[in-house]
């Protein structure tokens, strides 16, 4: 906002801020700042990092927690929360072992099963939380809880049965070269397909509902939008990922009964990084899965530095509060958010020069 | 706020008075020998255990070296009951007439396919004594890696009182102790496998030779099967159990006492992706000529690591999963399969037999240890045809009456 | 999780005496019989008594533990704050305790007090991290739990330190079929219950957990507030640190294994305390904890497998917190039915009181 | 003291130190970023009286206050208390200094009791521990002084009516021992029956010897009650009188520099009503109960009524928020079984809510998201096409901001409340319900508002008009209806005048003459928003054209 405007027609963009303005506007740019650096001295540690073979193993491991990112954002933009998409990766693999159990011919069926199922916690998540009025956190706490229990009561403890090479390839193989060589991971196809059809669903009518609907509920929903139903879709979209996810991490590693721990944790932190604000309302995807890459970048620097993996936690754990901190520090009154979730447009907003955010 | 902040503190003080006057269980203070083997703190530099770390005590390191050549007693085709070095206490005590026994087992966990197999075993063992109708109830608290519950679920079947014998698996060796210890004192026969605790008040501590030999036999593996500086690369769950440290420690030692050059130790948590991408990034920085692997889990996600690489398979040190057994017989590689021997889960069972019978059973129950060679994989492999591939080859229940259907369709 | 909490705003508070509605923590009380009840009634079925001596003292040393976290937890949740780093302050302080005993009785006292110390410490980090740096409560204690798994990791190799069998009392004592942990618990919980209900910091957690501007404009030093709650939070979960340190005779890093922060906070929140903060009783989280120590108990007794545990543990939570969020939605008026699940209420909630902006917009 | 003493202008009653001056302002200037906001601003307020302080949007009024309040510090002039000069640190310190201000918002915990928030941030101690006994004495204590007898300490604030509400946030004030109160539209909120209660109560203060400076935009308030008047006008003092010595015009005329008449948009002869778009048939629910009328196509129908009278449950019931349980609504001659705003807007109905902030807006979002919104929504397939329409409905209403990607929180109440039009405009509904549309903003955007009343009249959509302003009602209404305890009292034909709505939603007309004095709210019930006292044209502010003259 730069001129008085008096002038009758708006302008469709605000003016272009300066550089510096851009730079250290809003969370989002320090996670580009953050990955750039990070990569920057993954480069630096270990130049054959940058040959291609490399980068695209880097992606392969990379890809499921960026898919998970891309899930976890919508439910967070909405205002909720998805503590379940960790157990739901790990009981997606294990179905999917022990239902195709090496079987070729029941690939399709059991990603298609899986998917079903992916959407069928989502969809039990939504409802509780919007329907029951259950806060998301606990619900999804639930969930965490019942899948880990279910999934390992049905095996017995163990996965059991085997993944089909077939299924696989999505998370381990790639087009292009022969195995070995350089190829193109199907699992990075499969990023950027869901990162572009994430960035245009949040331009379509639906992101901007669901967005609208992070910020204040009660409009939204004066306005028409089935609040319910919106934010039930968010947790769709956050177990359908998860199932892709799952699919990728299956497909990368095959079946260990740890497959998926401590991912939910993992997914929420890189979408924070990413500048998206808990409580819903603000930031966008494409920094969410920048938040992602950055961690999963993180952990690669560690190991390029030969970091004990024992501090590796420690100098994890600086690095998330320092970045967040940092997005979080006041610049423009405006740009504060309080401290605890969930962040309302209330609060800090006490410069004079601050345009009220009139209330009632 | 500090007359509340005081309020607090008081109250942890007033606590202690309480404690200090109130008649207690507490067992014998477990300090002596406690003190030693539990870990004291080490300097941060030195982080991931191995030879000069308190993880290393040498005597047993030798013992359990020297006792993988000893020729165990008992019955070969039953490895379960053989034992080697064997000093045999005495019974009579816990000898009691008929069958339908309360026989109570407190569980760590069944929180890895380890356990899990073993756990199958161990309940199909106990089929067989209901059968005879020796067992009457099987009692079983799992405690899911929580040794605090463990305590309480111990303590409890010792409260209730009506168990004829005690099996405990130990979630950690230290913590677990004065569990263990209460339980000895109530009278009851107190059975103790894989992991121990620092005591010897029970019965019988069954457990496999140990971790020094499995840690030795993969060290020793690769040392004979690699050339002299070859890299090898150490793959860890996770730091601070102890079976798992000492199975590193026998391995740094060997390593440091050998040719090769560990290029690094990751811990991976088990975690199949994680460990293939350690791996993928260890080649990415050069050549991995062998890996060591304190445990199985996950061994295929580091096969593969080299394979997507486009690397010549490494020298391998797995364990007897099957997942495993069949990666390697796939692709061909030198490997060996260190084995903690499972059937271990079948022994505490048929001890608590003999204790009611009043034989003698071995104070320390040590039950042989052998790792799977190349010549007999195929054998191993055709045994467990139908099983999981989180199975485990060397869980000795073949010849139980649930075989195979208890542990393929579970 | 924002809004649909927020759909609790619309209750009566135990204190308003006048026609004055069940609160929170009498239902909660009233879930627990319910389920003493229909547990004993299973275990007798199953021919065993649930109330037996040894059932009994399982049942509460069970409470012990997560009651200490629990209660920590319940302040900085009553602050519209969040601690995930609990589990990991545990381990420290089981291990600082433990360590610092070193098998000496006389050392005891500085035992406790290193740990407590050590506990105190790492909440004020939290407190600030919260406070100054302005980082998302979950985000900052998951980073400094974080930091702490770090730490242990390196310094500690599993078990550390050896507690004297003095002390190891505090983990093995009963009076009767009541363990000593529990009763200090239960002390712990009484002086929280002063705290909230009779102290100014207590009535200044409310008030910031209720609206930090209304609680500013009222001269309360909201950081400092919340950073004595994580202070308060860190040091009850050290006490459950020094409690496993009793108990396991040594202090173990892998406690934070045992997911005590999730649990704390689910036994928090089924203890009718609002996930958003302004509401809530330290007496309503003992009976949420209680109610997942029966839960506990009876599985335990009736052998039910451990993973169904987790199953039946999860579907409880949800189910008790969809229960009082029925309940908690006013039915006094049709709007503020609708309204319920709004982040802002302007005038009922008296939202928006930053002094700076009067707008002439009415409030209605 | 009583009604009839503080009427007495010029002449404060008799007793004691009743002309001391509490609090003087000598050359009050305040400047933000290098444009002056008040300049050179004298102000003596004496005890026990009620000294009003009006003047348009931008005057300064909140600044000036904010002044006082101990939220901003002058940068000329001094402030003085009882003769010596202080600067305030904070609004805390100047309310332990005896100085209390009664913001807009309430400053209340809703889960709290009475007690707890009076005593908020200083519970009386005993030993160490709060002393609740003491804490609801006193607190009982202080209500029974100030006769609300309506009151008690341990009732949750959150149960309270706004009123109470608004009365705990004086009761506060008060209790700090206050020497001098501001308040800033303590009425704002309150339903005229609830003025009463606020009335009796500031009477009762400054015949404690409080002084009271007391801003509103509601002239009959301020001749009810005011004993002095002072003017502001685009940031310098223009008048200070004794309430006696000028009329409701001549004080309009000082403040807006306009004459009261021809205010309103005139009705359009041309526009005959068409068929009836919208009827309810003996509909109720818990809150109202047999409500039946028509608007038809081009007609503007009146809901008056006082607040809580069911107004706003009728327009919630219409569009689905809390449906109704009985009775029959029907949209364009088809019975509609609307369940939820979603089927509402489906049908063609439009809600414009009376709480834009709450329900009409997402604060953090843009103007365009916002006003996509029902689109984006409702219909998404065409929405895309239908939302390019919006940048014409935008400047048609002449809204004022730097970009259609701004904020809606920057935005002036004003301004805002046209993104909430322009959100319902451009759905192009049949029926469109106006819940208070011109409340809290300025005089340009209510012009504004009036005009568009008249267009989407003349476009032949119905049009249900709630507001609590008689004035609008009469001057824009085609019928009146009106609310009483969620009934319909009756129906008005256009142009009855005020007082006999207001005796239909009283009720016979009881103590209706209190009610008789002109209310020119509608004039002057500016909005005052900070940033426009403050900030005036900074350039990161586009509220300052939301001034008076916006709508010239």
């Amino acid at each position: 906002m730069t001129t008085v405007a008096t002038r009758r027609e708006l302008p469709v963009r605000a003016p272009r801020p300066s550089l510096l303005e851009r730079l250290t506007a809003g969370g989002s740019w320090t996670v580009f700042a953050l990955l750039l650096l990070v990569f920057v001295l993954i480069f630096v540690m270990n130049p054959s990092f940058a040959e291609p073979s490399s980068l695209m193993a880097f992606v392969k491991k990379a890809a499921p927690l960026v898919i998970l990112a891309i899930g976890q954002y919508f439910v967070i933009v909405s205002g909720e929360f998805d503590l379940s998409v960790g157990s739901l990766v790990g009981a997606q693999v294990v179905i999917a072992a022990k239902v195709m159990d090496g079987q070729d011919e029941l690939t399709w069926p059991v990603t298609a099963l899986m998917i079903g199922f992916g959407l069928l916690v989502g969809l039990v998540n939504g409802l509780v939380t919007t329907l029951l009025k259950v806060p998301s956190f606990i619900t999804t706490l639930g969930m965490m809880l019942v899948l880990y229990g279910a999934i390992r009561l049905w095996t017995g403890g163990a996965p059991t049965g085997a993944l089909t090479e077939q299924f696989r390839q999505w998370g381990r193989g790639g087009i292009f070269g022969e195995p070995g060589q350089f190829q193109v991971p199907y699992a990075l196809i499969v990023v950027v397909v869901l990162g572009v059809l994430a960035v245009l669903l949040m331009r379509r009518p639906f992101g901007r509902t669901l967005m609208a609907t992070g910020d204040n509920d009660v409009a939204a929903s004066y306005s028409g939008s089935p609040v319910w139903w919106v934010r039930t879709r968010a947790f769709l979209l956050s177990g359908f990922m998860a199932t892709i996810a799952g699919i990728l991490i299956g497909g990368y590693a095959g079946v260990t009964a740890q497959v998926g721990e401590g991912l939910e944790f993992m997914a929420i932190t890189a979408v924070v990084l990413g500048g998206v604000v808990l409580g819903g309302g603000r930031g966008t995807v494409v920094a969410a899965m920048a938040g992602a890459l950055t961690l999963e970048a993180l952990f690669t620097l560690f190991n390029q530095l030969g970091l004990p993996s024992t501090i590796r936690p420690v100098v994890q754990g600086v690095i998330i509060i320092a970045a967040v901190a940092y997005a979080a520090m006041p610049r423009k009154a405006r740009r504060r958010r309080p401290a605890v979730p969930p962040p309302s447009a209330a609060g800090d907003a006490a410069e004079p020069k601050e345009p009220a955010p009139t209330h009632a | 706020m500090r007359p509340a902040r005081a309020l607090v503190a008081g109250a942890a003080v007033a606590t202690l008075f309480l404690t200090a006057a109130c008649t207690t269980d507490t067992p014998t203070d477990p300090a002596d020998g406690g003190g030693e083997t539990s870990a004291e703190e080490t300097d941060g530099g030195e982080e991931t255990g191995g030879a000069d770390s308190e993880w290393f005590v040498q005597a047993d390191y030798d013992r359990q070296l020297a006792q993988r050549e000893v020729v165990p007693e008992g019955p070969g085709e039953e490895p379960w009951l053989q034992a080697i070095e064997p000093e045999y206490v005495d019974t009579a005590e816990f000898a009691s007439e008929g069958g339908d026994k309360t026989l109570c087992f407190s569980n760590a966990s069944v929180s890895n396919p380890w356990r899990v197999t073993g756990w199958i075993t161990m309940q199909q063992q106990v089929e067989v004594l209901q059968e005879d109708g020796l067992i009457g109830e099987f009692r079983v608290s799992d405690a899911a890696d929580d040794d605090n519950k463990q305590i309480s679920d111990i303590q409890a079947f010792v409260e209730a009182g009506d168990c004829d014998a005690i099996i405990v698996s130990p979630s950690t060796t230290a913590t677990l102790t004065p569990a263990v210890e209460a339980a000895c004192e109530s009278g009851k026969p107190v059975i103790v496998f894989d992991r121990g605790v620092e005591s010897d008040c029970m019965v019988t501590f069954i457990h496999p030779i140990g971790g020094y030999a499995y840690g030795a036999d993969g060290a020793e593996f690769l040392v004979d099967n690699l050339e002299p500086g070859s890299k090898v690369l150490a793959l860890r769950i996770l730091p601070g159990v102890d079976v798992l440290e000492n199975r590193w420690a026998a391995a740094d030692k060997i390593f440091s006492e050998s040719e090769l050059e560990v290029v690094g130790t990751e811990f991976t948590g088990g975690d199949a992706a994680a460990i293939k991408d350690l791996v993928t990034q260890y080649l990415q920085r050069g050549d991995v000529d062998g890996i060591w692997m304190d445990a199985g889990d996950g061994a295929v996600a580091a096969v593969e690591a080299f394979e997507d690489a486009g690397k010549p398979y490494p020298v391998f040190m797995g364990e007897d999963e099957m997942s495993f057994l069949r990666k390697w017989q796939d692709t061909d590689m030198t490997a060996i399969g260190a084995v903690y021997s499972n059937f271990q889960w079948r022994t505490p069972i048929l001890a608590a037999q003999k204790i009611w019978a009043g034989e003698e059973v071995p104070s320390e129950w040590v039950l042989p240890q052998a790792p799977i060679e190349a010549e007999e994989l195929d054998a191993y492999l055709d045994a467990n045809a139908e099983m999981p591939s989180l199975h485990y080859a060397k869980f000795g229940g073949e010849d139980l009456p649930g075989f195979p259907e208890a542990w393929t369709d579970r | 999780m924002s809004t649909a909490v927020a759909t609790a705003t619309p209750t009566a508070r135990p204190t308003s005496r006048r026609r004055r509605r069940i609160g929170s923590t009498e239902i909660v009380y009233l879930a627990l019989v319910g389920i003493l009840v229909v547990a004993g009634v299973l275990v007798a079925m199953g021919g065993g008594n649930l109330f037996s001596t040894a059932n009994t003292a399982y049942m509460l040393t069970q409470t012990s533990l997560l009651g200490f976290v629990a209660i920590g937890q319940t302040f900085v949740i009553l602050c519209r704050s969040l601690d995930l780093s609990v589990g990991y302050v545990v381990a420290l302080c089981s291990i600082v305790g433990a360590t610092t005993m070193a098998g000496d009785p006389s050392r005891v006292w500085l035992g406790v007090v290193a740990a407590l110390a050590a506990a105190a410490g790492i909440g004020l980090v939290n407190g600030l991290v919260v406070t100054k740096l302005r980082v998302n409560a979950f985000i900052a204690t998951l980073g400094v739990g974080l930091i702490v798994k770090g730490y242990l990791d390196t310094q500690f190799k599993g078990p550390a330190g050896d507690v004297p069998s003095s002390f190891q009392m505090f983990g093995y004592t009963r009076v009767g079929p009541v363990p000593i942990s529990t009763i200090v618990m239960l002390v712990v919980a009484a002086v929280g219950i002063v705290l909230l209900t009779r102290t100014r910091q207590g009535y200044h957690m409310f008030a910031v957990g209720g609206n930090v501007d209304v609680a500013r404009l009222s001269g309360i030093r909201a950081d400092r507030t919340v950073i004595i709650a994580h202070v308060l939070c860190s040091t009850c979960a050290g006490i459950a640190g020094l409690l496993i340190a009793a108990r396991f005779g040594t202090g173990n890093a892998l406690v934070y294994s045992y997911g005590l922060d999730l649990d704390s906070i689910a036994a928090v929140v089924l203890g009718g305390t609002l996930l958003l903060g302004g509401r809530g009783s330290v007496a309503g989280t003992v009976g949420g904890v209680l109610i997942l120590a029966v839960l506990d108990t009876v599985f335990n007794v009736l052998d039910v497998d451990p993973f169904f545990k987790d199953v039946l543990r999860g579907v409880v939570i949800i189910a008790a917190v969809a229960l009082y969020a029925r309940r908690q939605i006013d039915p006094a008026s049709s709007r503020a039915r609708f309204r319920s699940n709004r982040r802002r209420d302007p005038v009922r909630s008296g939202a928006r009181p930053d002094p700076t902006t009067t707008d002439g917009g009415a409030s209605a | 003291m009583t009604a009839t003493t503080t009427r007495e202008p010029d002449a404060p009653a008799p007793g004691g130190d009743r002309d001391e001056i509490i609090l003087r302002l000598r050359g009050i200037g305040k400047e933000f970023f290098g444009n002056s906001v008040l300049r050179d601003i004298d102000l003596d307020v004496r005890a026990g009286e009620v000294h009003a302080l009006v003047g348009e949007n931008g005057a300064g009024k909140s600044t000036l206050m904010k002044i006082i309040a101990g939220v901003h510090r002058p940068d000329a002039g001094s402030v003085e208390l009882d003769g010596s000069a202080v600067t305030f640190a904070s609004p805390l310190a100047a309310q332990h200094a005896g100085v209390s201000t009664v913001f807009q918002e309430f400053n209340l915990l809703p889960e709290r009791s009475v007690a707890e928030n009076v005593y908020l941030g200083r519970e009386p101690r005993r030993a160490g521990l709060v002393d609740r006994g003491r804490m609801h004495a006193d607190t009982n204590r202080l209500l029974a002084d100030l006769g609300l007898t309506g009151l008690e300490s341990h009732q949750r604030v959150g149960s309270l009516s706004v009123a109470q509400q608004q009365i705990v946030e004086i009761v506060k004030a008060v209790s700090y021992d206050a020497r001098f109160i501001s308040m800033d539209e303590p009425t704002a909120a309150l339903a005229d029956q609830e003025v009463e209660l606020l009335y009796e109560l500031v009477r009762r203060l400054s015949g404690r010897g409080v002084a009271i400076l007391y801003v509103s935009h509601r002239l009959k308030e301020i001749f009810d009650l005011c004993d002095t008047i002072t003017v502001l006008k685009d940031g310098n003092h223009v008048l200070t009188t004794p309430t006696a010595e000028i009329d409701p015009d001549g004080l309009v005329r000082t403040m807006v520099g306009r004459e009261f008449a021809g205010y309103f948009p005139d009705r359009d002869p041309s526009i005959v009503p068409g068929d009836v778009r919208l009827a309810l048939d003996g509909v109720g629910n818990t809150q109202v109960d047999d409500v039946s009328f028509e608007v038809r196509a081009g007609e503007i129908v009146a809901l008056a009524g006082l607040q809580g009278s069911g107004r706003t449950e009728i327009a919630h019931g219409i569009f689905g928020v809390a449906g109704f349980s009985r009775g029959r609504v029907l949209v364009g001659g088809r019975a509609v079984d609307v369940r939820s705003p979603r089927q509402a807007v489906r049908a063609g109905l439009a809600l414009v809510t009376e709480d834009r902030k709450a329900e009409g807006l997402a604060l953090g979002q843009s103007i365009l998201a916002n006003a996509r919104l029902v689109l984006d929504a409702v219909i998404p397939r065409s929405a895309d096409r239908r939302a390019r329409r919006i940048p014409g409905i935008l400047s048609s209403l002449e809204l004022v901001a730097a970009s259609q990607e701004t904020e809606v929180q920057y935005l002036s109440g004003g301004n805002q409340q046209k993104v909430v039009l322009a959100k319902w405009l451009v759905t192009e509904p049949q029926v469109i319900v106006l819940d208070e549309p011109t409340r809290g903003i300025d005089v340009g955007a209510k012009r504004a508002v009036y005009d568009l009343m008249r267009e989407l009249t003349a476009n032949g959509v119905a049009v249900l008009f709630i507001s609590s302003e008689l004035p609008e009602v009469v001057a824009m209404a085609d019928r009146i209806l009106v609310m009483r305890d969620g009934l319909l009292a009756g129906q008005l034909p256009a142009g009855s005048d005020e007082e006999t709505v207001m005796a239909l939603a009283t009720g016979a007309g009881v103590d209706s003459g209190e009610h008789l004095a002109v209310d020119l709210g509608a004039v002057s019930h500016t909005d005052d928003l900070p940033g426009t006292d403050g900030a005036g044209p900074h350039p990161d502010h586009p509220s300052r054209s939301t001034g008076p003259k916006e709508d010239r």
